[in-house]
């Protein structure tokens, strides 16, 4: 129920004390500062300069694709960029940055609190994931990987690829996952600022909380799946490599037992950002804020049952199967329930079509179909025919793609004047947004008829009958990847040359608006004291009170 | 439109035959139905899609309807109170949950048809390596196909996987089965073809770097034809009046040499062999010797004896799958390629 | 800190007087000797009872004894009797996803031959000799696990 | 941190923080956090094991028997004796008894080291019959003729203990840390976070061993 006082949008601070930028300067400042928000900033850079990696091994894969023979590169260099691509993508951008960008800069402002609960912490989280990173890029040099980002034994424990640097990089970013979800759990329990109850938390913090379980309860298992797969290359204990006796079925175990729980590690924080989009810039209550709140932990919680759906035909017994199919469908209940509470959220509002409302519009677009794509691989029989094809590759980047980096891309749009206190330029943005859009679905959508014609993944040749897809999927990476390059740039040239923002330009009701753009140190002047519900807009017309049931 | 054809011209023309296309119903549909289980399982996948296209319609319909009807038209617009309404948020999780239940009944029901083989069904046991397959019919001892399976038509045929290396995937568009064939163990998938003709075979799991070329074709026959063509298949003898270079070269086809040794002089994951009888070759121990009869024998039947310097000891080894005069018919073979 | 006098501190609505004391249990030496003994009790059946031959009934047996140690330790020496109820719901869900993770994995490995008998797992015998791991057959003479010489 | 001491403003308060007890509260529940990755992590190798149990379930019967049950059964009495001084040197921390809290500490490390000790007697022992996990392992020149693939349990072995090992490792390192700084009189009862946690990590490695000792060394 929806507090009865007064929603009070917060009044235009001016942007009088130094902020966080200027607190204090030097590289020492930045690389060993405590300050959450210049840690959200360090990994906002980070994570765009991984994506725009990832996404060049992209484009160098579909161009290779174009033709049905292999013509620019190698087999063994196809394999290695597209395991480039799914490792980058997965453990250097998707699973750490909205929680380290946008979590890390607006939980404690969101929360009314000075800082994260662990600030040291914080500070090791971002270096950890640094040396991580620093792993992969050795095994970028070392010769590259080809296992694909998935590691599947027996294959990782025979290739001669160095599969024990990636490995051991990807062990090393998992715990830079933990961190984080272990700071943001304490900090969303221990720091809340007075009046800010359960009831009141932005939605946002509730799916950076969700987001941050997963990570405490999955990353782990994938740190022992990956030091056994370390012990496997080197001492061959013959846990995993059916040549000295061991199951690699149970590989598949332990590995998707952490990798499901991961994807919604990755989709969560884009369901946080996509409700804080729908609500402030409809100017509407958020529909049904209970509803999406518990659906958020009860994906959690559903996500840790399922991870068996990946398994259908690699061999795991067929009543497990049917048990793992029966639960995929359960946890697509609470999914749907938050997508048709957004479209809800519009219904009698006042949209205003900006920048951060087009990605946030956009996201129920290409979500709804990754989403409703996923009901064709969690049913038994299509899986059979689907599993493994480019059905699954459309399917996934619909989800991850069109759901958290669009969504990631509308945060930054909607708190881009809090963090860097400069307006981008809304014209190059709406540019940006339709070359995104146009490049996404066109890249994407023809791969569901590639895979549901057959076409397995991962192949480096192909059967001349799919070309056609394969051309407009390629020309579509190219838009897609101009668009994200286009909106690279302007958002740069608007931290030259943008003009100063206030402090609260969308009206927002939430903490973090009640605060100078950029914030101070400190974040606030004194405790912020909350009263009301983040969605309580003044535009909310309260005469018709009585129908409120 | 069809922009491959500004491609083509690029590409070298493929000697091979084209491989059969499973597609041929337009770039929309699903491959041709040729098994008992393509019926349901498409009619599963209709079913999926019909729902989607409803919700989905329903979804985005009503985002544009209101997109357009609650724009902003003035800065202080009205908006409603509304915060939830529990009758709307039940009605939009339960129905859902039956839809899905439903799925999920009629999938597994199919799922369930598809994974218990029938008794009497033919046996046939295919083991995947890495980068082809080969096929052997307990029935017929002696017939070992390579990337080539042979099937009756209307009859139940059990297919036993295993693999020697790494995990790959036996999957057959056109019946819609799929099933890994994992290393250390048996799996087993059936099906039963209903039209005669040439399905694709792939490899579904990804397998290193001939994984994309680790294709077969099916042959689906009428049930009398089948015992001659296996027969035939089986055989792999020199003809009458065939040269014994030219039965070299069907070997070298047929047993899948050709997927890692070429003959134009392209090194591939094994060495070529163009020019390559009577040539010096340094081994990865540091020896060398001359490529003569006897290391071509023992390569074959040995494989990692010998392996020459840059190259991974990854070939299997042929011992039992090649007789004597098929080796020395290969080695003419050799002979030929200047 | 800015505010001349120590503000009126609030968390989470509520206001707090001590800024300074933690309100802590403490337990006596007594207890933490009680649950010593209590440990070692346990650790001693535990160790004789591997000695009697129970066959298979030895694992659950020896994994009460393990788990009535544990929450021994847990209670008293983790403080967990008197401690924020959060945390009891921490350890506790992690024990559940312990389960849930072993329980689903354990099962697919018992049903793998319930519907196509050979499915079962069966390993090769010439393991490892891509790396020149060969166990050699036992010599006639020596009995399986034989007390071989240093 | 500052350690300052003015008014209203505690000595180890973090600036964040608004009270002792809340930080003391957000500590605890970090470390709870931290302990429930811990036991993710080893319940890892605690399906391994259970599963190879599974496949091969003579092997591991007999391979077992060359693991030396007293040798277990000394280190489980030298942790968990280990685990009550940690206790009472947690307890002494809370009333502010220096001299208890130092001595507790040292008696914790000590017998951490004793553990450790009889650990490195029990590997050099499987070294020096040549049970070594994975392809190492050659028990066969030493005439010990084990059916099945040995090397597998020997190999969980060695990951289950040795990985319990370097956290026994770590923790003599922490408890260190701490005993330095108790020496230094730097907590008392308004604070003694630090020791608290490290006796809970402490007390979780003990856990895990009550659980690797029965599973490893006594289940026939």
């Amino acid at each position: 129920m929806s507090d009865k006082s007064k929603g009070s949008v917060a009044p235009d601070v001016p942007a009088t004390e130094p902020s966080f930028w200027e607190a204090d300067k030097g590289l020492a400042s930045w690389l060993f500062t405590l300050d959450h928000k210049r840690l959200g900033v360090m990994y906002l850079v980070s994570t765009m300069i991984f994506l725009f990696v990832g996404g060049a091994a992209a484009l160098l894969l579909r161009t290779e694709l174009l033709t049905p023979e292999g013509d620019i590169f190698s087999a063994t260099v196809y394999n290695k960029l597209f395991t480039v691509h799914g490792a980058v993508m997965v453990f250097l951008v998707i699973i750490p940055s909205v929680p380290g960008a946008l979590g890390n800069f607006l939980l404690p402002l969101m929360l009314g609190a000075k800082d994260v609960a662990f600030p040291r912490l914080n500070l090791l989280s971002f270096w950890v994931y640094t040396l991580g990173a620093m792993f992969f890029l050795y095994t970028l040099f070392a010769g590259g990987l080809d296992t694909g980002w998935t590691f599947y034994t027996p294959y990782s424990s025979t290739t001669g690829t160095s599969v024990v640097s990636a490995t051991l990089g990807a062990f090393i970013l998992g715990f830079s996952s933990i961190l984080t979800g272990l700071n943001f759990i304490v900090t969303v329990h221990k720091m809340r600022a007075p009046g800010l109850t359960w009831n009141r938390l932005p939605l946002f913090v509730w799916g950076i909380y969700a987001t941050a379980v997963i990570q405490i309860l999955a990353t782990p298992v994938l740190a022992i799946t990956l030091l056994l797969i370390t012990i496997e290359r080197t001492l061959n204990i013959g846990i995993f490599d059916p040549a000295m006796g061991g199951d690699p079925v149970l590989f598949q175990h332990f590995f998707w037992f952490y990798s499901h729980p991961a994807v919604y590690i990755m989709i969560l924080p884009g369901f946080a950002i996509e409700s804080e989009l729908i609500a402030v810039h409809s100017r509407k209550h958020i529909f049904g804020y209970k509803a999406i709140a518990l659906s958020s932990v009860a994906i959690a919680i559903i996500s840790f049952l399922v991870w068996g759906h990946h398994m259908f035909v690699s061999g795991q017994s067929e009543l497990a199967g049917v048990i793992f199919s029966f639960l995929t469908f359960a946890v697509a209940v609470p999914t749907a329930i938050k997508v048709f509470s957004w479209v809800a959220t519009l219904y009698k509002g006042s949209i205003e079509f900006n920048t951060p409302m087009l990605y946030g519009l956009m996201f129920i677009f290409t979500f709804s179909i990754g989403g409703l794509t996923g009901l064709f691989l969690g049913s038994l029989a299509t899986d059979v025919h689907l599993h493994d094809t480019y059905f699954v590759v459309a399917h996934f980047h619909y989800v991850m793609m069109g759901g958290t980096i669009i969504a990631f891309i509308g945060g930054i749009h909607h708190w881009w004047s809090k963090m860097f206190g400069v307006n981008y330029s809304e014209k190059a943005a709406k540019i940006g947004a339709l070359l995104v859009f146009i490049g996404f679905n066109m890249t994407f959508f023809n791969q569901f008829i590639l895979g549901q014609q057959g076409m397995p993944r991962r192949y480096y040749t192909y059967l001349p009958q799919f070309q056609q897809q394969h051309v407009l999927s390629t020309i579509g990476a190219y838009i897609l990847g101009a668009g994200l390059l286009w909106t690279a740039i302007y958002l740069i040239h608007s931290l030259r040359r943008g003009e100063k923002a206030t402090s609260n330009p969308w009206h927002g009701v939430s903490l973090e608006w009640h605060t100078q753009s950029p914030p101070i140190q400190h974040n606030f002047h004194g405790t912020p004291v909350v009263t009301s519900d983040p969605y309580d807009f003044p535009e909310i017309d309260r005469t018709g009170e009585t129908d409120r049931h | 439109m069809n922009l491959s054809t500004l491609f083509l011209a690029m590409a070298p023309a493929k000697d091979a035959p084209l491989p059969p296309n499973d597609a041929k119903g337009g770039p929309w549909s699903m491959p041709i139905q040729a098994s008992t289980f393509a019926p349901e399982t498409d009619a599963i996948y209709l079913f999926i899609l019909v729902l989607c296209l409803i919700s989905f319609v329903g979804i985005i319909g009503a985002t544009l309807y209101f997109m357009r009807a609650y724009r902003r038209r003035s800065p202080d617009q009205k908006t409603s109170s509304i915060t939830h309404n529990g009758k709307v948020e039940f009605l939009w999780s339960a129905i859902p949950a039956v839809l899905l239940v439903v799925i999920f009944l009629w999938s597994e029901v199919a799922f369930m048809k598809q994974v218990v083989p029938p008794s009497d069904a033919i046996d046939i046991r295919v083991k995947g390596q890495k980068w082809f397959w080969t096929a052997e019919y307990p029935a017929n001892p002696g017939v070992q196909l390579n990337n080539e399976i042979i099937v009756p038509v209307g009859v139940p045929v059990r297919v036993t996987l295993t693999s020697e290396d790494v995990i790959h995937s036996f999957f057959i568009p056109a019946f819609r089965i799929k099933r890994d064939a994992v290393p250390g163990r048996y799996t087993t998938v059936w099906f039963e073809a209903t039209r005669p003709g040439d399905y694709n075979l792939f490899c579904a799991e990804y397998c290193g770097d001939q994984h994309s070329e680790m294709r077969g074709v099916v042959h689906v026959l009428p049930l009398d034809e089948y015992e001659a063509a296996l027969e035939e298949a089986g055989r792999l003898e020199l003809e009458q009046g065939e040269s014994l270079a030219a039965f070299g070269e069907r070997i070298y086809t047929r047993k899948g040499c050709n997927a890692c040794h070429s003959t134009d002089g392209t090194t591939k994951t094994g060495p070529s062999w163009k020019g390559i009888y009577g040539a010096d070759r340094t081994f990865a121990d540091g020896s060398s010797g001359k490529v003569d009869d006897n290391y071509i024998r023992e390569s074959i039947l040995e494989p990692n004896a010998k392996v020459v310097a840059g190259f991974t000891p990854q070939m299997p080894s042929f011992q039992g799958q090649l007789n004597d005069d098929q080796i020395t018919a290969l080695i003419e073979f050799m002979k030929t390629l200047k | 800190m800015s505010e001349a006098t120590a503000p009126k501190v609030f968390i989470a609505g509520k206001p707090v007087e001590g800024v300074h004391e933690v309100h802590e249990h403490v337990s006596p030496i007594s207890s933490y000797v009680k649950v010593f003994g209590a440990l070692l009790v346990l650790t001693a059946l535990t160790y004789g009872v591997s000695y009697m031959d129970l066959g298979n009934a030895s694992l659950p047996v020896a994994m009460i004894v393990a788990f009535a140690k544990a929450s021994l330790v847990c209670m008293y020496f983790m403080h967990l009797k008197y401690d924020d109820r959060y945390n009891v719901f921490v350890f506790i869900s992690t024990i559940l996803f312990v389960a849930i993770f072993f329980t689903f994995t354990i099962f697919d490995l018992m049903q793998r031959d319930a519907v196509n008998p050979e499915q079962d797992t069966f390993f090769r015998a010439n393991f490892g000799e891509a790396f020149g791991f060969q166990p050699p057959e036992p010599p006639e003479g020596a009995e399986a696990g034989g007390h071989g010489h240093e | 941190m500052s350690a300052i001491a003015t008014a209203e403003h505690p000595e180890h308060l973090a600036h964040h923080f608004d009270t002792l007890e809340q930080q003391a509260a957000a500590a605890k529940l970090g470390m709870w956090l931290f302990l429930a990755t811990e036991i993710l992590m080893f319940s890892g190798l605690f399906l391994g094991y259970f599963i190879i149990r599974m496949f091969y379930p003579e092997m591991v019967l007999e391979a077992h028997e060359y693991l030396s049950k007293t040798a277990g059964g000394v280190n489980t009495v030298v942790l968990i004796t280990s685990s009550f001084t940690m206790a009472l040197a947690v307890r002494a921390a809370q009333v502010g008894d220096q001299k208890n809290l130092i001595r507790n500490l040292i008696f914790t490390i000590g017998f951490a080291g004793v553990f450790m000790v009889v650990k490195y007697f029990e590997y050099s022992a499987k070294f020096e019959h040549g049970m070594l996990p994975g392809k190492f392992y050659h028990a066969w020149d030493h005439g010990y003729y084990i059916e099945g693939l040995p090397h597998i349990f020997f190999g969980l072995y060695f990951c289950m203990t040795g990985l319990h090992g370097i956290h026994v490792l770590v923790g003599i390192g922490v408890l260190t840390w701490i005993l330095l700084r108790a020496k230094k009189g730097e907590f008392g009862p308004s604070y003694y976070t630090p020791v608290e946690n490290v006796g809970l990590y402490w007390h979780l490695v003990d856990l895990v061993w009550i659980f690797l000792f029965p599973l490893l060394y006594l289940v026939r």
